[in-house]
């Protein structure tokens, strides 16, 4: 019944993002999601055509910009499954300021980053994670920003679910996947995804070599141990749920919102306006 | 008629005088309006109101005084000239400027008795309303609504102590506005938001727009409103456009800095076809500018913004009526027709509190999105129809996948490059304007002699002031004037305007910018050419004396 | 004159096989005119490129094709309604194509014999190189110019074999112009730009704008330039306005959606009067649009972009010797009247290679900043001149105080709220603009028979296609044709325009977008209108035949 | 010699930026900085007129601009010292992006931020810092959102020098302001400042009773430890050099910059741009 289609894509064979859009299926899928329901939402970048190539709602915005058409939608309709599928450059590099304030408003969506280090629709410029010293056409020395940390970053600004998981690895992100959208709030998994045409130092063997799961015992409930956590990513990189913890949501603190009536089913009252207008006479 | 100015310093309660004395005059059937002029800080400066009051319905502020109640001794610098011959100043004793027509009381020292310095202003009101002749009814409720709980049974005090020391000198009336409202732009503009049914404002605060969120976040629990601080202006844009799409009424507004960085996301809203209301309360620019004054110079930037080409309804707020009415029927043609429509006010109108005839709820309607029933399996977003406009479902709500796209896509909403869809998808959206200058365009609005010898052309705020004009240079009667004042401005209405071209081609153009804008759409648009251009740039708005002077000055008389 | 399309999908080596026929043809004294035609994705989809070459100077693409060089039977499909009669398509023996003009080799057999499918594009150049009678001469050094090292020996081997299997059919020639450049339009705007002096470049990667950036960061450790890959647009033209009032020479480009997000700045850079270059590297909006694609759609924003008034100045690109010369003059003029110079180019001209005269370097200057000298404590920053334009000096450079205001401010430059201040520096910095038409000010090019009976009217990139019209249409005899193509766009060149004008009023404006922004821009300015409008919106440039095709079905000819 | 004026200002009696603008002076003249060596940039806001009140080079931005501003009047002349002034809601707000991604660049400036944990000069929303439940003019039930924890966040986003200040303590004030300009590299202080007409919870009593200097055998290389004293901010608000770790700047890394020419003293070689075309031909 609750099948996700997917529609004709123009990615380059052997590129990690059909991977990811399969486990978003297949995640969907077992979480018995109705794909009417379900809201996709992206900006622009080889990631955030994902959202053309799911059979759901979509909302294929402007470069960077996914969150707030997010955030928002589901404001208005909180019935919506909302899920951002977008790159890093899109969602850390011309995004970065959406990303910071919309965890602090831990509205209840799920922001799926397809992290291949490297802007891919343009052709290879380095992005926020791009690594040090890394040789691009726009850094022909070697990239000198440091690199973003988006675990670690999402953390610092408040995130109460951050998760990093590897494309190649289909039942560790289909159960992260699951998690994320199954959460409270804002749930954030960074993706570690090769692109073959444009990276090729983070490779599929690269990711493939480095990432493990976190141990047994691992607390994602700490929040100093998760970031200690989140700053390994050198030789060894971990992959798993980061740091869990509850935060009220957006919607449990609005007023407006708090009664759980969706904000699109709730009507005018000429009454107030008709008071409204009595108080300025 | 009459217009008292009052003024000092920042931080020294000339909002608050003024607004008591505003409560009262409106009160006993005064119609009521008042202008303000503040500098960008908080403290210090100088500011002041000009509180303009009389039987008649009054349109703009003046510059001819009758009374200055004036707080520190720059406020009689400044403005002295102003004055008419039989007006007077009302200050301080302890000022140092002096003169026949200044009027000194105590006031401080009796504000320092009273316990605070700063009911100063409060005392003067009280020293006013005696001169008016006014009764002292409900003066506890009205101080109550400007002031914080401590300070009323203080503020109450200091009136009634200036009332003590005054005598009554002028007539009393008999206004019959009363029972109008007495509202700023900005809160008419809000309130115009409300009753259009706006369930989600997203805003980041910039002057002199801000207002207009305080309005609205303060009634968001009553009317169930949800009100986002945004981070910046491209997300508040961008949240106005997610929360439409997802099928709730949205509105943003800002001022022309915080529009610069909506440009993207209005484009956005013009392709994918997604109802958005904007608002521009604009200032002079450019950049920061003077950020608490007032300009019309972001008409041709916002006819023009953002790359590439899409429909979009820009309406200029002539008034307070406007600001409600206009408001609305935004939110209609944003829906009727899927774009964005721009609403430019500017700080002048935002600021400005007039009487106003209450306005008529039953005079509001909703224009809902068309959901024309479609077999599932065949409703595609970007449809092309008869009409232009395609089908708008609100994802979830049916069995159908919604979709919204900021490229150019296939009716399906997909990505698509094919050059014969690109064709028909430019064509569709652009064609959706055609239809709305033929249904819903409306003409500027007319007024004076039907055969007019010289025609003022104008737009939005300056409405007000144009109309006085019109008035006393009809009165004078040397020659005949008219003049259409626009409010939907783009696309522009041509029909009347040509017109009137037909019966003279004396034609002036009154702006508030240094490059005549809505002058050179016109000559974009019709050809016709005006011949003398009334232009003020400094960030104060033109008077009906001034367009009247410079229109004698132009020898046009 | 010969013109060769080059088809198959992204990823299958376009660029490659057209770049090496390019360098050959060149190389052997042909003139060479190669436009390309790609998605907007990285591998499959449909892409091709039209080379032209010839012993004469060409300025556009031609539809009319010799020889189609097929990759895939799609190729065949959608271009084989091109071939001219006397022309063929050359492709591998495993395609399902057939017909008459087909001809058929064991192209991918060899290629996998080579030891590597990707080289059939390569195995077709050998073929073409024969057939066109070209000497392999200097071949590994320009396959090491394209393509990586690894891949060097089974490319050289590749066009071997293909060189084996043809036969020589075309004559040889004797072209002139193999010591000219071949140049893509973007590449000859960076050089342009580091000719200049460009010492700061900041840019947000987005097509078509970002092999501008490539190319000026390829070589920025020889030239010494630093190239800054922002964070945002926003960060990109404020980086550039700071670099700038720290006294180096700065610029930035972009396309559509990240002007929009300069826009804040631009008005930043007119009000601080600082100067500065933005290109513009057009492609079909609104919004995301087609981003591999072509339009000029951007006039109208670029002209009206950012709330307010201030004086910028706008040229558009007309060809590839415009893109240096005038990248050059954007720099002078935007010190000279300490303004931003916004430079419009297209996806068009951007991507299109063309053969060039080798850029004279002694036509190159340098515009200083004026640091009139006074006495240390007068220094202001803003101070009114006769000619409108303040000395400049750099920041540490002097002990002066230079200041910069976003404000409306002083001479100073400290805020300013004075309403007599404000007038003078509005009326200062637009007076900038009074005097740069004056002085500065280039009239479009006319092209075509001086009492012309039909103008047309173009800018920017369909320079070249309306040359070639205008030759075509004049040869044919009937009717005399002229055309004015604007590289100065803004503020518009009137002189000759209104002179053409006295001569014809059958004007036709020949544009890339949907409205005729051009038309409408001398329709504001002059009030000269366009009887006909050739308007081409579906992100394919226009080529000569059709403007002529489309002239005659306008019913003028 | 070296005197620090300063010009009329028109911020309200009481302020916090007043003692603020003071100790910069005193900074700069204790550095024995030439003012016409200073370079004083700003975004818009209250903090932000501070450019206007101090006699240096100074370029009086747009809101939240400043950073890009700074950054790249340092790199075009690195002999300039180059400071940014400007305000919680400029700097955190909405320039949000510049204050991660500069960071990451690390070019030699330095940043403080007048955090008055408010919007003052539009008179009283809530800006990033805001607290937790603070009623203001636009958020009528309190404020809903998270605060941002800047300390937390510039050292997540990799900055090398992190402080935090307070107004009302001019020694502590005038040593961080020292430090932070002599840091080589991008170095922040975050100022808590009350704001008398707006802000009535985070007033000078509030900032006042809770701020202490760091303790003596405070470690402020330690990352980690940095890190969990950021995270203090409640009844007890730690003061002084969160963390500090040396880095190399941008000037230092960059091809171009890095023989110590300045920018602005290179010249065209036009030999070069000859070459240039002749690789054309
Ligand atoms: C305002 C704006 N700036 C720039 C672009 C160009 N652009 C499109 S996608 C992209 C980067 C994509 O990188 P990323 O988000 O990492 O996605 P990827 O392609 O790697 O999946 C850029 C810079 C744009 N579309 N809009
Ligand atoms: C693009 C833009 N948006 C909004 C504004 C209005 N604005 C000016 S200052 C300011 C906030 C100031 O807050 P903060 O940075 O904390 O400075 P403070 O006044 O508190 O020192 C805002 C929103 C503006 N000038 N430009
Ligand atoms: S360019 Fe990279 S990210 Fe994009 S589709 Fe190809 S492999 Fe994937
Ligand atoms: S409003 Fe607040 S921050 Fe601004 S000057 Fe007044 S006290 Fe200071
Ligand atoms: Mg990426
Ligand atoms: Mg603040």
């Amino acid at each position: 019944m609750n099948t996700f289609n997917t529609y004709k894509t123009s990615w380059c064979p052997g590129c990690g993002n059909f991977n990811i859009l399969k486990c978003l299926k297949t995640a969907l899928e077992e979480l018995d999601k109705d794909p009417y329901e379900v809201l996709m939402v992206s900006g622009i970048g080889q990631a955030a055509k994902t959202a053309q190539y799911i059979s759901a709602n979509s909302f294929n915005g402007l470069h960077g910009r996914a969150l707030p058409v997010a955030i928002a939608a589901k404001i208005a309709n909180e019935k919506l499954t909302v899920i951002v599928n977008s790159g890093d450059g899109d969602s850390y590099g011309e995004g970065g300021n959406h990303f910071i304030h919309n965890i602090r408003r831990n509205v209840n969506i799920t922001h799926f980053v397809h992290d291949n280090q490297i802007y891919g629709l343009t052709k290879g410029q380095a992005s926020p994670t791009t690594s040090e010293g890394q040789v691009t056409r726009i850094q022909p020395n070697g990239n000198t920003n440091l690199p973003l940390n988006p675990i670690l970053l999402a953390i610092s600004a408040g995130a109460g679910f951050v998760a990093r998981s590897f494309s190649g690895d289909t039942k560790h992100l289909v159960s992260m996947m699951k998690q994320a959208i199954s959460y409270d709030g804002y749930a954030i998994v960074d993706i570690l995804q090769p692109c073959v045409s444009f990276n090729k130092i983070n490779t599929f063997a690269y990711y493939k070599s480095r990432v493990y799961h976190l141990e047994k015992d691992y607390d994602s409930s700490n929040k100093l141990g998760a970031i200690q956590k989140s700053m390994e990513f050198e030789d060894k990189i971990p992959i798993g749920v980061i740091y869990k913890e509850k935060r009220n949501t957006y919607h449990q603190q609005n007023i407006t919102l708090s009664d759980s009536e969706p904000l699109l089913d709730k009507k005018v009252d000429l009454n107030i306006v008709q008071k409204l207008i009595g108080e300025f006479i | 008629m009459y217009n008292i100015l009052i003024g000092g310093e920042a931080g020294q309660g000339i909002d608050t005088t003024s607004f008591i004395l505003e409560k009262f005059f409106k009160k006993s059937g005064y119609y009521v309006f008042t202008t303000k002029d503040f500098m960008s800080r908080v403290r210090g400066g100088h500011n002041f109101s000009l509180l303009r009051f009389g039987n008649e319905i009054i349109t703009s502020h003046s510059n001819k005084v009758d009374v200055i109640i004036a707080l520190n001794d720059e406020t009689i610098e400044l403005h002295s000239n102003k004055l008419k011959d039989n007006g007077f100043i009302l200050c301080d004793s302890g000022l140092n400027s002096d003169g026949p027509q200044i009027i000194k009381f105590d006031i401080n020292k009796m504000a320092k008795e009273i316990g605070n310095i700063n009911v100063a202003g409060s005392i003067a009101v009280g020293v006013i309303l005696k001169m008016f002749n006014e009764n002292l009814d409900g003066l506890e409720d009205i101080i109550r609504a400007s002031t914080k709980e401590k300070n009323i049974e203080v503020n109450v005090k200091a009136v009634k102590a200036g009332y003590g020391i005054a005598d009554s000198m002028f007539l009393s009336k008999n206004g019959e506005f009363s029972d109008w409202m007495l509202i700023s732009g900005n809160k008419a503009l809000a309130l115009g938001a409300i009753a259009a049914g706006v369930k989600f404002y997203s805003a980041y605060p910039m002057s002199p727009s801000t207002s207009i969120m305080d309005y609205i976040a303060s009634k968001s629990n009553e009317a169930e409103i949800v009100v986002e601080q945004a981070e910046d202006e491209i997300a508040a844009m961008n949240m106005a456009i997610g929360a439409s799409f997802a099928g709730v009424r949205s509105m943003t507004a800002t001022s022309g800095g915080g529009f610069c960085l909506m440009v993207e996301a209005l484009g956005l809203s013009g392709v994918a076809e997604i109802p958005v209301v904007v608002v521009d309360v604009q200032r002079p620019g450019p950049a920061t500018g003077l950020a608490t004054r007032t300009e019309q110079s972001d008409l041709k930037f916002v006819i023009s913004a953002s790359q590439g080409e899409f429909p979009r309804m820009v309406i200029a707020l002539r008034n307070h009526t406007d600001a409600f009415y206009q408001t609305v029927r935004a939110f209609n043609l944003s829906e009727k027709y899927q774009i964005p429509v721009i609403i430019l006010s500017d700080q002048y109108l935002a600021d400005t509190s007039s009487s106003v005839k209450p306005y008529d709820l039953s005079k509001v309607s909703w224009e809902l999105p068309i959901t024309a029933p479609q077999k599932e399996e065949e409703y595609l977003r970007y449809r092309y129809t008869d009409n232009y406009v395609s089908p708008r479902l609100i994802p979830g709500k049916s069995r159908n996948f919604v979709t919204a796209d900021s490229h150019e896509h296939d009716e399906q909403g997909w990505i698509c490059e094919e050059a014969k869809t690109r064709v028909k998808m430019v064509d569709k959206r652009m064609k959706k304007l055609e239809r709305l200058i033929e249904e819903d365009l409306q003409d500027p609005e007319f007024i004076g002699f039907e055969n007019c010898e010289t025609l003022i052309v104008g737009w939005g705020s300056t409405y007000g002031a144009i109309v006085e004009a019109i008035k006393n240079l009809n009165n004078d009667g040397k020659k005949k004037y008219g003049a259409l004042v626009f409010g939907d401005v783009y696309p522009l209405p041509e029909k009347l305007l040509r017109e009137k071209a037909m019966v003279t081609n004396n034609i002036i153009n009154v702006e508030q910018n240094a490059t005549g804008q809505l002058a050179s759409l016109i000559r974009e648009k019709t050809g016709i050419e005006c011949s003398q251009s009334i232009l003020r740039y400094d960030g104060r708005q033109i008077s009906a004396e001034e367009i009247v002077s410079q229109i004698f000055k132009g020898g046009d008389q």
